[in-house]
């Protein structure tokens, strides 16, 4: 695999569910140096701010969201001491209880991973161009989250 | 005529439309772009000069001043699933 | 299962490897609330301190080990806004690469996953009796590692 | 009679074996129990008085006036893989 295909794999919007365990080997086949594995792992809740939630669709902006996660995983590689960033986000129907976003961050050590990763899912949810319908007992709601 | 891409809610309030088509001269910034969508669709119009909604050029955000010209991808774009957009950068 | 069986699943010590995605899924049982997952997955690295490392031997001291990791889940349930957290930590002969000790919290919101994961794995390394040797190429060395 | 039991660089020190077995009489401590253990293998005294080797009874850390009795579980703890634990808590 070329290095281009390798980081595309390492930064994808994608409608199937992902296995975290398989996602943690292609950072882990990076580098022999990592000791220190932060993972984040965003999963459908079933209520949001007081009403109850029975399904949530995500839509993306096609192009502007792989940018936008590219320019996260780059700037996580050049100001944090890691050694890999994987980024996956789902998008389509979402069943309460599945994934629905993943970070990975692999360092030496782990506060550096600690930081990288949460630094990664802070930015995504500020620049990330994605959209979150819930479904609701009352009908179907756009939101935002506030952190 | 540029396309402008709609999304989320902003796709709603346009009747489920994913994008619009409009006419837009020579020499436009997004100034013009947001003067158009105004017209047609008051509420979004509002969201944009209220910042809810942003504008985007060329998968960047974009500010008022931000030239458009014919083959440009301009988007509008509701808040985020993770929250506002902190705007132009 | 009981509770106290559940709950023995959810800190252990064990010489075989885990998978992330099925410890991931017994946290998740625990609750349709949780939204966030911060995970921490330390891996045996392949130099430390200067020294190429071949492989590393963890014991524990049996007992002991499970009752300061019984604390760490119990003191970050009390003290932290998170519904679940879970330890695993493996003793044994470890190949470079592979995993070593596994935490989970899991939260309605990220940050206080984050909070609970790297508090616990911080005073994992502090308080839990484990040792660790490392095999080098120029012989076998009890080590600690200053974070 | 109490079992001592090592770990790690302690058991190294006593020539690999996983525990000592003490004499020790009534009304003890910690403090009798490092006595004793210094007599056979001085280098663990050593080590123990400069705090690189903690003792724990029953599966806690413990000082040197911890009282020991026939049945405690004492063990000596070298510097965890983690770093050094923090002292009697």
């Amino acid at each position: 695999m070329s290095t281009a295909e390798q980081n595309e794999l390492l930064v994808r919007v994608q409608r199937e569910d992902f296995s975290v365990d398989a996602e943690i080997n292609r950072v882990r086949s990076r580098s022999r140096r990592i000791g220190g594995i932060s993972i984040f792992l965003g999963t459908a809740r079933d209520h949001s701010k007081g009403r109850d939630v029975d399904g949530i669709t995500f839509e993306h902006y096609e192009g502007m969201a792989q940018k936008k996660l590219r320019e996260i995983r780059e700037r996580a590689l050049k100001d944090f001491d890691i050694l890999e960033l994987l980024i996956v986000h789902r998008y389509g129907e979402i069943t309460i209880g599945e994934n629905i976003v993943l970070i990975i961050a692999g360092a030496e050590h782990r506060a550096d991973a600690f930081r990288a990763c949460k630094w990664a899912i802070d930015e995504l949810k500020q620049i990330t161009p994605i959209w979150k319908l819930e479904h609701t007992p009352s009908g179907e709601v756009w939101v935002e989250e506030h952190p | 005529m540029i396309t402008v891409r709609l999304f989320g809610m902003t796709k709603s309030l346009a009747d489920n439309q994913s994008s619009l088509t409009l006419a837009l001269g020579k020499n436009q910034s997004v100034k013009n772009v947001i003067e158009l969508v105004k017209k047609r669709y008051p509420k979004i119009g509002e969201l944009i000069y209220q910042k809810k909604i942003l504008v985007s050029v060329n998968q960047e955000i974009a500010h008022d001043d931000t030239r458009v010209q014919e083959g440009d991808e301009v988007a509008l774009l509701p808040p985020f699933a993770g929250g506002t957009p902190a705007g132009p950068r």
